[in-house]
């Protein structure tokens, strides 16, 4: 257990926690758009960025992401200073200029008092903010079917060869993640597609319900081993032959009962 | 496990105040949440609550890529956690009694949690088909 | 591919370690033999070292010693490092650019020349520098710049 | 020959040295970066053609040989002549038999090709007293143009591995560490941090394996030292890592060269192998029961990789993206155990330092940047090339005394130290010592010894555009203040230099270059804005002329200035043959005309012309 002082108030953490868990803990209002408890924190997108000073190193101050800050005993941390809030309104300002028509983006600056980015609008924005959270998660289920390509202000995110991606199996947690809702996908009533890729939907065999790729069914076969036929219907008509067959039970115990 | 959920389908009339009560238990800006239990008509006027049996072999729990979903020692629940959900699904279509459900409305996944420790629906049960005891 | 085009790729792959840390090596190998890295030859990498596809290009795309299209017989790299840009090195490029009508990055049609401009070649006392195939020339005024790519 | 004892180790030296000694003339031909641009490697084979065809007497094939970079390139193709020290510069392939006639034969001087200062018009005989020499004191650099990098012989002959075997038979690996640490010696890659720190860090993290890496990845345009060391004596950054990782306790190691250096890689490689045959590394090195193997990983071309945790990922064959270090990379470096990074002219130095004794090195240079520093000159200055001298000499020292000045009869304006992370320094900047804090203070930084110069035919906002473009294409585009910041502040930059920006621009770019150096999350980003924010710092009125003026008073923004011909042409047809856009008419001894629409003011007219018949306005 360790203390820290967070605005002026002194709280307790458990060692190696991350600052910004502590923060939200606290209740603290901290923007935070790569951040997401399923993946690896990275540092991509700046927001969640405080101050922090210790009490015996006098003058010394320091301005880290708390996403991946670990806590340490003594230290004093700062969320809201004027710096700090100028270093989250200069990246929203930035983004606002990357991603103009992201909604997401849109009502952050709001927030800060931006309605119209201080820069040049970015002419080939696709309103993607690079915070890797779609190629991360992709990275978690092993499949890492995405990733960052080129570099610099030309990176995008895009399957290999901006084409099909092999290793996809349609899963969708990219574009569930993504906290900008950039990732395009289409369901049909037997197909989806994403990333250019169609898939064969599973359809319920009672009403005909699209249920979930094949190729993400057969990968939680395989890795997960959860039994084929749990895959044959839907969530609905699995409820219901759930309910027929307790009442079979239910039938068949009161018949014994008589 | 110190606490057991137990479903007494005989005793089920089928009025559905379990479905409202876990709706509005689960409410997020004074929006109902979807309801994780559903008592079923398996014949003319005869019903079974069905709710999240909290396996010990939970298929939810083996399908889900991220972690996002743990026992609770205390209740005995299988809880999402959603700050580590990302909404893939898998439970959803693992689970094979469907009681991992898509809420659309609060665009999150959502099951059974027994509410912490005092699941709303057995408490507004009026025939007491629904029970949360102490084991 | 070729079935030479494969073996050649198996000799590269029987230099290294089959683990994701030869990756950048092999690549290097590939572009060296091949002067870019073909599609095909990425694949094979992705298989041969367990590594994602999608990892093999990202890498390929990152760095700049590679190339993902086929380029020309030869190969003019006009230095734009801090001493070159202020000898002049933008002189050059205007020569070959309009000389050889293509832009850095480029290759000419005919497969002939490919124009590229690289971040400092550490012949900086010598700037502006221009390395045509390999061979590095040194002070190069701008009206010498299109003869020095044609003679070779 | 396996060198398995101390003993061993000298009796083969005192081989070397006789072996040398035997040669009583030596023909060294630099085939450093700038003579091999000039053609050096034609006036190698030349020499040995001729040689070998003439059968001299006190001349062998053998002794003609090539070195790395002797480091007055402005002066290359050079050709050394021992044990005299006769010094030809400018030698081109005719020049090569009349050198072997004159001097080899009638040890006659080839008068041309001598050295002659253009300030003092004094010819030297012997490169020592040139003054570019003579100021410099070389430690890093000390047998880099003296030896043929490819014979280790030669490197064992002068002193090389001495301090190894002094290392592993008089001296704990904590000796060590203290030893470096009592030096003073600061990391030459750019930093300054302390060395010895580092490896104690290193030391004492519990660890079963521990590596010790070289960045040979010298990123930054007009910075080529490290490649003369990789070049031109390999084996002295091999003594120094193979040193380090006996006091940290690591077992292997990588050299970490930039695909751009080809030569480096190849010479590394051999000096590796001979070192391996000798049983100077690999298992148990000297016999001494310690063993360390180095590999070599190539770089893929990328800026970022300079940076310690991007390295490590490349050098672990993945893309090199900084990882934000609030663990360091000496306690999680490569595949998360405990490393030490440190660059080439670091390890270069660090076998001088174990044998002659860290107050010796501390008695050189400054209080807190002790020991000496490699420079590269470039850029506008006379004598261009590559230079060690100690820390603390003044920067007007460095580019007038040994630099020689600026050339063409124009002004000092700036110097650019650091590269793209540094800053630019003006005139009033010259007296300032050159150190690691005093550069720090003064807005720019050592960096790892690039210094360009820059004269009144240099624009400010040009360079900062210059440098602000180059890191916007070298960031990896991981991080927003990163990317999205340098992007924009670059955009407002060429803004400024196309002379439609407006003040509001000028003040919009400083908050975001304040933002962009605390917020980003590497070293790239952090320094990034360095270069506006230094050369705003002292050149803010060039600025102001851009943006109020709409004016280029270096004339070199394109958008700002306009080249017309006036009434000096002689009609040579010059300008017109390398306009690229066709804009230049007239006929042969008549006055030529620029056509203003066509024109795209890229100066190739300019610079061909030679009667000062092109103006700019």
């Amino acid at each position: 257990m360790v203390h820290i002082t967070i605005n002026g108030k002194v709280v307790k953490a458990a060692e190696g926690e991350m600052l910004l868990t502590v923060l939200k803990r606290e209740g603290i209002d901290i923007p935070a758009l790569c951040h997401h408890e399923a993946i690896e924190p990275t540092g991509n997108c700046r927001l969640c960025m405080v101050e922090i000073s210790r009490a015996e190193w006098e003058g010394w101050k320091k301005h880290v992401t708390s996403c991946l800050y670990p806590v340490e005993d003594g230290l004093i941390v700062n969320t809201h200073t004027p710096e700090v809030i100028e270093i989250r309104k200069t990246i929203i300002d930035l983004q606002l200029a990357n991603c103009p028509d992201s909604d997401v983006i849109q009502k952050m600056a709001e927030e800060y008092g931006i309605y119209k980015t201080s820069y040049e609008t970015v002419p080939e924005g696709d309103n993607c903010i690079m915070c890797y959270a779609c190629t991360r998660i992709c990275e978690v289920l092993g499949k890492s079917a995405i990733s960052a390509v080129m570099r610099g202000h030309k990176k995008v995110i895009a399957p290999p060869f901006g084409e099909e991606p092999p290793d996809c199996i349609g899963c969708l947690a990219c574009a569930q993640i993504c906290p900008t809702n950039v990732i395009p996908w289409t369901d049909t009533d037997s197909t989806r597609t994403i990333w250019k890729k169609t898939f064969d939907l599973i359809t319920c065999t009672s009403c005909g319900k699209a249920v979930i790729t094949k190729d993400f069914a057969e990968y939680l076969m395989a890795q997960r081993q959860i039994p084929k036929e749990y895959f044959e219907t839907c969530d609905e008509c699995k409820r219901m032959a759930t309910a027929r067959k307790m009442g079979e039970i239910v039938t068949k115990a009161q018949e014994a009962a008589l | 496990m110190k606490y057991q959920f137990e479903v007494i389908p005989s005793k089920c009339i089928g009025c559905r105040t379990c479905e409202l009560a876990c709706a509005f238990a689960h409410a997020q800006n004074q929006k109902p949440g979807k309801s994780r239990i559903y008592p079923l008509a398996y014949a003319p006027d005869k019903y079974v609550p069905v709710t999240c049996l909290q396996c010990d072999d939970a298929a939810c729990v083996k399908s889900c890529m991220f972690n996002a979903l743990r026992r609770n020692e205390e209740t005995g629940a299988v809880e999402l956690d959603k700050e580590r959900c990302v909404k893939c699904g898998a439970c959803v279509a693992a689970c094979p009694f469907g009681c991992a459900l898509i809420d659309d409305v609060h665009d999150e996944i959502v099951k059974c949690d027994l509410c912490g420790g005092s699941p709303a629906c057995a408490a507004f049960c009026p025939t007491k088909a629904l029970v949360y005891k102490r084991v | 591919m070729t079935r030479q085009d494969l073996t050649k790729l198996t000799a590269i792959f029987d230099h290294y370690p089959t683990d994701a840390g030869s990756l950048i090596g092999v690549l290097q190998d590939i572009q060296r033999e091949f002067h870019y890295l073909p599609r095909e030859a990425m694949t094979k990498t992705a298989e041969t070292l367990g590594v994602p596809l999608s990892k093999v290009y990202s890498v390929a795309t990152f760095y700049n010693a590679f190339s993902l299209t086929p380029r020309g017989d030869t190969i003019v790299r006009v230095c734009k490092g801090t001493a070159c840009h202020i000898k002049g090195a933008d002189l050059l490029l205007d020569q070959l650019e309009s000389g050889l009508g293509i832009k850095p990055g480029e290759t000419t049609e005919d497969m002939k020349y490919t124009l590229e401009v690289v971040n400092c070649v550490g012949a900086c006392a010598m700037a502006p520098v221009m390395i045509v195939n390999n061979k590095y020339h040194g002070n190069v005024a701008c009206n010498r710049a299109l003869k020095l790519v044609k003679k070779d | 020959m396996r060198i398995d004892s101390i003993a061993k180790l000298s009796q083969w030296r005192q081989e070397c040295q006789a072996k040398l000694a035997a040669q009583k003339r030596k023909v060294l031909v630099c085939l450093g970066p700038g003579c091999l641009a000039g053609g050096s490697d034609e006036i190698l084979e030349e020499f040995k053609r001729i040689v070998a065809e003439k059968k001299l007497a006190d001349i062998s094939v053998e002794a003609v040989k090539k070195t790395g970079c002797h480091g007055f390139c402005a002066r290359g193709p050079l050709v050394v002549i021992e044990p005299e020290g006769i010094f030809y510069s400018k030698v081109k392939k005719a020049n090569v038999a009349e050198i072997v006639e004159t001097t080899l034969e009638k040890g006659k001087l080839v008068e041309k090709l001598l050295y002659t200062d253009p300030r003092t018009d004094k010819t030297y005989t012997d490169y020592k007293e040139i003054p570019f020499y003579a100021r410099q004191e070389r430690i890093s650099l000390r047998n880099v143009g003296q030896i043929d990098p490819d014979e280790i012989g030669e490197y064992v002959a002068r002193g090389g591995y001495a301090a190894l075997a002094k290392v592993l038979t008089e001296m704990k690996p904590q000796d060590v560490i203290d030893a470096v640490s009592q030096s003073g010696l600061r990391g030459r890659g750019g930093g300054g941090f302390p060395t010895g720190r580092k490896w104690a860090t290193c030391a004492r993290e519990e660890s079963d394996i521990r590596y010790v890496l070289c960045n040979g990845d010298e990123g930054d345009p007009g910075a080529f030292m490290d490649r003369c060391i990789m070049e031109g004596d390999p084996h002295s950054v091999l003594e120094g890592m193979i040193i380090c990782a006996y006091a940290v306790g690591s077992r292997e190691g990588y050299v970490y060269v930039r695909e751009e250096y080809p030569l480096a890689v190849i010479n590394m490689q051999k000096a590796i192998d001979a070192a391996h045959e000798c049983g100077l590394l690999g298992a148990n090195i000297l016999a001494s029961g310690f063993s360390y193997d180095i590999k070599i990983s190539r770089g893929g071309g990328a800026f970022v990789c300079g940076e310690s945790s991007a390295l490590m990922r490349s050098v672990a064959g993945e893309v090199g993206e900084p990882r934000a270090k609030y663990i360091r990379s000496v306690v999680k470096g490569l595949h998360d155990k405990p490393t030490v990074l440190n660059n080439v002219e670091t390890y270069a130095t660090v076998p001088v330092i174990m044998e002659k004794g860290a107050d010796w090195f501390r008695s050189i240079g400054t209080e807190k940047s002790t020991g000496t520093k490699a420079f590269s000159l470039a850029g506008k200055v006379r004598n261009t090339g590559l230079i060690e001298v100690p820390m603390g000499i003044s920067l007007r020292e460095i580019i007038f005394d040994i630099g020689g000045g600026i050339p063409d009869g124009r002004e000092f304006k700036a110097v650019q130290t650091g590269g793209p992370s540094g800053g630019c320094l003006p005139a009033d900047k010259l007296d300032l010592p050159v150190d690691f804090d005093t550069l720090t203070r003064a807005g720019s930084m050592m960096g790892s010894g690039g210094m360009i110069i820059m004269d009144d035919r240099t624009c400010a906002v040009d360079v900062a555009r210059y440098f602000l473009n180059f890191l916007v294409e070298e960031s990896c585009g991981k991080c927003v203040p990163c990317r999205e910041g340098l992007y924009q502040l670059h955009k407002l930059c060429v803004k400024i230099c196309e002379g439609k920006a407006t003040e509001n621009d000028l003040a919009l770019m400083e908050r975001l270059s304040k933002v962009i150096q605390t917020a980003s999350l590497c070293g790239l980003g952090q320094s990034g804005p360095n270069p506006f924010v230094s050369t705003v710092q002292y050149f803010r009125d060039e600025y102001l002329a851009h943006i109020r003026d709409k004016k280029c008073p270096a004339g070199v923004c394109r958008e700002l200035i306009t080249y017309t011909i006036n009434d000096k042409c002689t009609g040579c047809l010059a300008c017109i043959k390398v306009c690229p856009v066709d804009a230049i008419t007239g006929e042969k001894k008549k006055l030529h005309v620029i056509d203003q629409e066509a024109c795209t003011r890229c100066g190739s007219c300019y610079a061909v012309c030679n009667f000062d018949a092109v103006d700019i306005v």
